[in-house]
């Protein structure tokens, strides 16, 4: 038996927010008469922290403690429309939204801290639970003042809508894929970079290591990303060399119809996961958002795939990259085959594979 | 900024490692009812006799539902978009994979509503199946989609294929010093959250509806259920929220419209929760694509033209499928910028599980060829993979194929930083690179046409 | 037959054959263990039966008569978290929380049975758990944590020794 | 969603004539062990029990040696089986993650055919004698012998297994990493005191079997390559959710090799 280590890489990049947009978000914020902030937005929470980085951008926005914000996305009936989380879109698109409204519970934090005050509210900052006149931090009320003062002195309530739809839906030309506006909210960037061993007598891979940078626009809550691209990572890795649902495909038959014949990625034999985490803002997301849950799967297969032909010098173009499948390209490279057809300035590779090999209804090829 | 940017504990962290945190199957409610599906063994068939009788008859059972108790059969998800729909609640003339529903039951418990979906008598004239997508536009195809055929048809209209087409390509493909193809063919991977899907449906006094849902979507699975059930969005309440996992696979809606009008039609609150079993089989999935590149290329390590054709698989019906295809045209040059581009691609329809969105969606199958591509053509090259990327990397005010400006792309920097964390060389040009708008040798006249006016 | 559940004497009634998930779930109204496959596969359904993880979707709860039966409510409370509880929030090793309740559960047999803060170890002992969210890399970072008796501060988290930030502009950021 | 359908007695022997008794009594009852198969199968109503007899206080988990010979019950919990020499051994520790192979029992694996009963595959290579019980008696017999007789079903009792300590005794498995599915393939090579080699494989047939024609190789003096590639004349390979029919072939020759090669000279 031998073992060949490989080295490869890839490059991805991906869009923030649904294709073509037309996804909005809506969300609405009310304080209570001590300051605390209640707010109400229709993002699901599916693991990726919806409800952690919303309500981080609240309290960033307003200018109170963390732990004064009460977030809200159990229901349809409190809580305004948010098209969902999907598309890497919550934290950028519903993330707007929430930032809008907190902008407005802010203004109106200053208008009435301002009558309490007697001062413009230009003058006049919130931050860490307290609004007070800039330069003199000493003159100042506590935002569950201003609070109390709005309910029962102003017979006000304070509170702040907000909605975020990226500019329009954008048309397509059907001739040349041409759009009218972005079709996207935002683009992130990534690369990984991916270590294997092969054993050249089954096939099998062993994913040694994955190395990956990630263009995160900025980290709203550090922790909360890297988990995105760690999950990303094994996820990507079952996609690579584990996970099937037609074993066969495109037959229908074995399928796996449970965790011990479908091939879930597990805790045991990790790769040793490095990550380089990019801080390049948005224009456009709350406070430099960008989207990157869902591209963090996209790049793991190919550079196993091209961390393969480094090791053993064999192309699987067909996926997931299944010991049989390396094994019966080396048999096939072992007896000279496996090459692509090289004709003039053509290289051709995996021509058995393509349509054309499979029907002459559709023509097609170099 | 203070709060944004610090690692602060997850909002709901302390729930989920006390067994506190509340998911849809953990509501529980008096006299609630339990549902089974009785689900198609066949790939494709004609129904020719349902009867419900013997299963109505059974005790505990309190409701069976066929196609004749849904107010609004078949509902297009993406109906706002243009997209009609084509896939039927429940299953009434044909199956059209193994695992589609065709009735529901609730009952006392979960054991009498699978022996009530048993009992449901139901005949079968098989039909032969297709399962290759290749072989989709072949005369002799069987057909699979009742509204579109073997394929979607109805692209801005009345378009049967998405295309992009920038540049000259022709010319691109004259000019090349190696034209590179490939096929690549990625799989269905299922999205295995920890929690299958589960719905509870409450009828309340006031006549309204209370779901208890596991969408990734509330708002988008309310307009699914309001309209399957012809119900105003004001007399449905969709609570959730709080999701076990979802990966794209819980955009579907896949259990909340039956489990609703298994309550309406019982009076009682109704909880139907997968299987682990159905899950794997029967769930939408990350759908298979066969995707096949040609690549134009000069001798010194320009992609000049790229002639791509894409075949999704989409399963038996729609759902999402003609958006994932849309994304995945609009981004088939991955990060690099490609100024000539001949794009067709097509949702072909399969007798197997409906595909859906799953992380990625659209564009993982396509980074795996597009770079397991680039890296067959770097290698034919004879050059370094990294020097190959980094050269045709998008710059500030290149243009995407469907022509919008790159406006802060960071592939270069991306990649110099992964060469810097695996400690692989660059040499000092490349290291010198940047993603500023092209000028000098990174703007040769192939090149030129392409960069946009937005950028900054 | 009787059970004592999270130090509480319960009566069963339920058909001898019964899973004790089953049982936990819809009987006894202890909703922390999950169904996530009924079969054995997921792991979110364990609990301790007399100290030891068992798959309570594979265990008839006849079989388990005056056992001592543990889930992940017994361990701790939001106002009074176990160490592994701890260094499960403060190492962000529970994302959408569905494996967590049989995570946390095993998490804590391994350390009780004096696991050490080996990775390798780690992910052998807990290989059989599935989780689809986090990779696992900060599940094996907060057992390993807790495997130490380190302090773990909840209102908190830990960035992973392997991650690092830098800006566009280069440099660490 | 409390089970109401089959609601089944479960009767609880004190001892294995009390547990063979309670078996093969009618109606005949279904045997439960760890349960881990026979469980989540009635929970999801995919088998039908009318009355089950549990061996948990049936002192029927002992591992016992003695001249030579060892005798493990069959309600013996795969985790206490992972200490018995190779190939058993190895095999019993590879079988599920540690909650499963705690509460599987040794008997339990060897009754339930492919994808599971990975131990089938050491013990015909130990040539394991099983003694099992059911209306018609006690009756003795290697694995073949029990699978050939119906294997496991109501009214019938796996009482214990016993085979000879091996001289030397090597397994290998095709386990992917990255993933705790089934082993697709198992090989388990035993050299015997008078020198003689039998080896016997799960994954390389539809049921678990003896590789005769690698054993002849070896006998006639033989290469390990030699009786490798012998390996593929003994199987019937077939396609599932873990491996193709294809492949299970193609590397049959390669865990043979390492099985024997594991088993030394």
């Amino acid at each position: 038996m031998a073992l060949h280590r490989g080295n490869g890489l890839a490059t991805i990049e991906y869009p923030t927010g649904m294709n073509q947009n037309g996804d909005p978000s809506q969300a609405w914020i009310k304080v209570k008469p001590d300051g605390r902030v209640d707010v109400f937005s229709g993002t699901s929470d599916i693991g990726n922290g919806s409800k952690t980085v919303q309500s981080q951008i609240v309290a960033e926005t307003i200018g109170v403690p963390y732990d004064w914000i009460t977030y809200d996305n159990s229901n349809t009936d409190s809580s305004p429309m948010c098209t969902g989380t999907f598309a890497s879109r919550a934290t950028f698109v519903a993330g707007n939204a929430v930032l809008k409204a907190a902008r407005q519970v802010r203004e109106r934090i200053l208008a009435i801290a301002a009558r309490e005050l007697e001062i413009d509210p230009a003058d006049l900052e919130v931050a860490d639970g307290a609004v007070s006149v800039k330069g003199t931090p000493a003159k100042s009320m506590g935002v569950d003042e201003v609070a109390g003062a709005a309910t029962f002195v102003h017979g006000e309530l304070l509170t702040g809508d907000g909605a975020h739809l990226n500019p329009g839906a954008a048309i397509v030309d059907p001739e040349s894929g041409e759009v009218d506006k972005p079709p996207h909210a935002a683009i992130s960037y990534a690369a990984c970079a991916a270590t294997v061993e092969v054993d050249d007598e089954t096939g099998d891979v062993r994913v040694l290591e994955l190395t990956q940078v990630y263009d995160i626009g900025r980290a709203m809550n550090p922790t909360l990303v890297e988990g995105q691209i760690e999950g990303g990572a094994v996820m990507g890795l079952g996609f690579g060399v584990l996970e099937t649902c037609y074993p066969y495909y495109p037959s229908v038959e074995h399928r796996g119809d449970g965790m011990n014949t479908y091939h879930v990625p597990t805790m045991s034999g990790l790769p040793e996961i490095n990550n380089v985490l990019m801080e390049n803002p948005s224009s456009g997301g709350p406070y430099g958002a960008k989207g990157i849950g869902e591209m963090a799967n996209n790049g793991q297969p190919a550079a196993i795939a091209n961390a393969i032909y480094d090791a053993v010098g064999v192309w699987i173009s067909e996926f997931p990259i299944t010991p049989e499948r390396v094994l019966a390209a080396l048999d096939a490279k072992r007896e000279g085959g496996g090459e692509p057809r090289r004709e003039g300035r053509v290289v051709a590779f995996d021509e058995e594979l393509s349509i054309s090999a499979a029907t002459s209804a559709k023509s097609w090829g170099p | 900024m203070k709060v944004v940017g610090a690692r602060l504990p997850r909002y709901d962290g302390v729930g989920h490692v006390t067994g506190r945190t509340t998911y849809v199957d953990d509501v529980r409610l008096p006299g609630m009812l339990h549902a089974a599906a009785l689900r198609s063994p066949h790939h494709n068939a004609r129904i020719t006799h349902v009867d419900t009788g013997a299963a109505e008859a059974m005790a505990g059972v309190h409701a069976v539902l066929t196609h004749a108790d849904v107010p609004l059969l078949v509902h297009g998800h993406l109906s706002g978009a243009g997209i009609p729909g084509d896939e039927p609640l429940l299953a009434k003339d044909y199956v059209r994979y193994r695992g589609q529903p065709i009735a529901l039951v609730a009952a006392d418990t979960v054991d009498i509503a699978r022996a009530a979906c048993a009992a449901i008598e139901v005949d079968y004239e098989e039909l032969p199946a297709l399962f290759d997508v290749r072989l989709a536009f072949d005369d002799d195809a069987p057909v699979v989609n009742d509204t579109f055929g073997n394929w979607y048809n109805k692209y801005e209209g009345d378009l049967d294929v998405r295309q992009i087409r920038k540049g000259d390509t022709e010319a691109a493909f004259d000019a090349a010093d190696l034209i590179v193809s490939g096929v690549y063919r990625t799989q269905s991977q299922e999205q295995v959250p920890l929690e299958t899907q589960v719905c509870v449906a409450v009828p309340e006094p006031d006549g309204r509806l209370t779901i208890h849902t596991c969408t990734q979507a509330m708002y988008f699975s309310l307009g699914v259920v309001c309209s399957h059930l012809q119900m105003p969005m004001s007399e449905v309440k969709m609570v959730g929220g709080t999701v076990g996992g979802g990966f794209g696979g819980k955009v579907d809606t896949a259990s909340d419209p039956l489990t609703a009008l298994a309550a309406l039609k019982s009076g009682r609150p109704v909880k139907w929760r997968w299987t682990r079993e159905e899950e794997m089989l029967a769930s939408g999935n990350r759908g298979p694509w066969h995707m096949e590149i040609i690549d134009a290329v000069s001798s010194d390590g320009w992609i000049l033209g790229r002639k791509m054709l894409t075949v999704h698989d989409a399963g038996a019906y729609g759902r999402f499928s003609v958006y994932g295809l849309t994304k995945h045209s609009f981004h088939h040059t991955g990060a690099y910028s490609i100024p000539n581009l001949h794009f067709d691609g097509y949702v072909v329809f399969t007798n197997r599980i409906p595909t859906t969105a799953m992380r990625g969606y659209g564009i993982t199958g396509l980074a795996t060829a597009i770079e397991v591509h680039a890296e067959r053509v770097a290698r034919e090259l004879g050059m370094d993979p990294y020097e190959f990327r980094l050269k045709n990397a998008n710059r500030v005010n290149d243009t995407s194929p469907n022509r919008i400006a790159y406006e802060d792309p960071s592939t270069v920097e991306v990649l110099q930083s992964l060469a810097s964390a695996t400690g692989s060389e660059l040499s000092d040009e490349l290291r010198a690179m940047s993603r500023d708008e092209r000028s000098g040798d990174m703007l040769p006249d192939h090149l030129v046409a392409q960069i946009g006016s937005g950028g900054h | 037959m009787e059970l004592n559940v999270n130090s509480v004497a319960r009566t069963v009634q339920s058909p001898p054959l019964t899973s004790l998930l089953t049982v936990l779930r819809e009987e006894l109204d202890i909703t922390s263990p999950k169904a996530g496959c009924e079969s054995g596969g997921c792991g979110a359904c364990t609990v301790l039966v007399d100290g030891q993880p068992r798959r309570s979707c594979l265990t008839a709860v006849c079989t388990l008569d005056g056992a001592d039966v543990v889930t992940v409510e017994g361990l701790g409370t939001p106002e009074d978290l176990s160490r592994v509880q701890q260094a499960f929030i403060h190492h962000y090793a529970a994302q959408c929380g569905f494996c967590s309740d049989g995570m946390v559960v095993a998490a804590t047999a391994y350390v009780n049975g004096g696991g050490t803060d080996d990775t390798d170890a780690i992910g052998e002992a807990l290989a059989g758990h599935f989780c689809r969210c986090t990779g696992y890399v900060k599940i094996l970072e907060a057992v390993a944590a807790a495997a130490r008796g380190d302090e773990c501060d909840v209102g908190s988290t830990a960035s992973s020794a392997n991650n690092t930030y830098v800006s566009i502009a280069g440099g660490e950021s | 969603m409390t089970s109401t359908v089959g609601a089944a007695a479960v009767s609880m022997p004190s001892s294995e004539a009390e547990a063979v008794a309670a078996v093969t009594e009618q109606p005949y009852a279904t045997v439960l062990a760890g349960g881990t198969l026979l469980v989540p199968q009635h929970t999801l109503g995919h088998v039908a029990v009318e009355r089950a007899v549990w061996l948990g206080r049936a002192e029927m988990d002992g591992i016992a040696q003695s001249n030579g010979r060892v005798t493990v019950g069959a309600a013996a919990p795969l985790a206490a089986c992972t200490r018995l020499v190779a190939p058993v051994g190895p095999c019993a520790a590879n079988i599920g993650d540690n909650e499963v192979n705690a509460q599987a029992t040794i008997g339990g694996n060897l009754c339930a055919p492919a994808p599971y009963g990975d131990v089938r595959g050491p013990l015909l290579a130990l040539g394991a004698v099983l003694r099992w019980a059911d209306p018609d008696g006690i009756h003795t017999g290697g694995v073949e012998d029990f699978v050939a007789a119906g294997g496991a079903r109501p009214g019938r009792l796996l009482l214990d297994i016993a085979f000879a300590a091996p001289a030397a005794g090597s397994f290998v498995a095709l386990q992917r990493h990255h993933t705790q599915a089934l082993t697709a393939m198992t090989v388990s090579a035993v050299r015997g005191p008078g020198g003689d080699v039998a080896i016997a494989a799960t994954g390389a047939a539809p049921d678990a079997c003896r590789l005769t024609s690698a054993e002849a190789a070896l006998a006639g003096g033989g290469s390990i390559a030699d009786a490798a590639a012998a390996a593929t004349a003994d199987a019937d390979p077939y396609d599932d959710a873990l491996a193709s029919a294809s492949y299970r072939l193609r590397v049959l020759p390669v865990y043979v090799g390492r099985a024997l090669e594991q088993l030394g000279g």
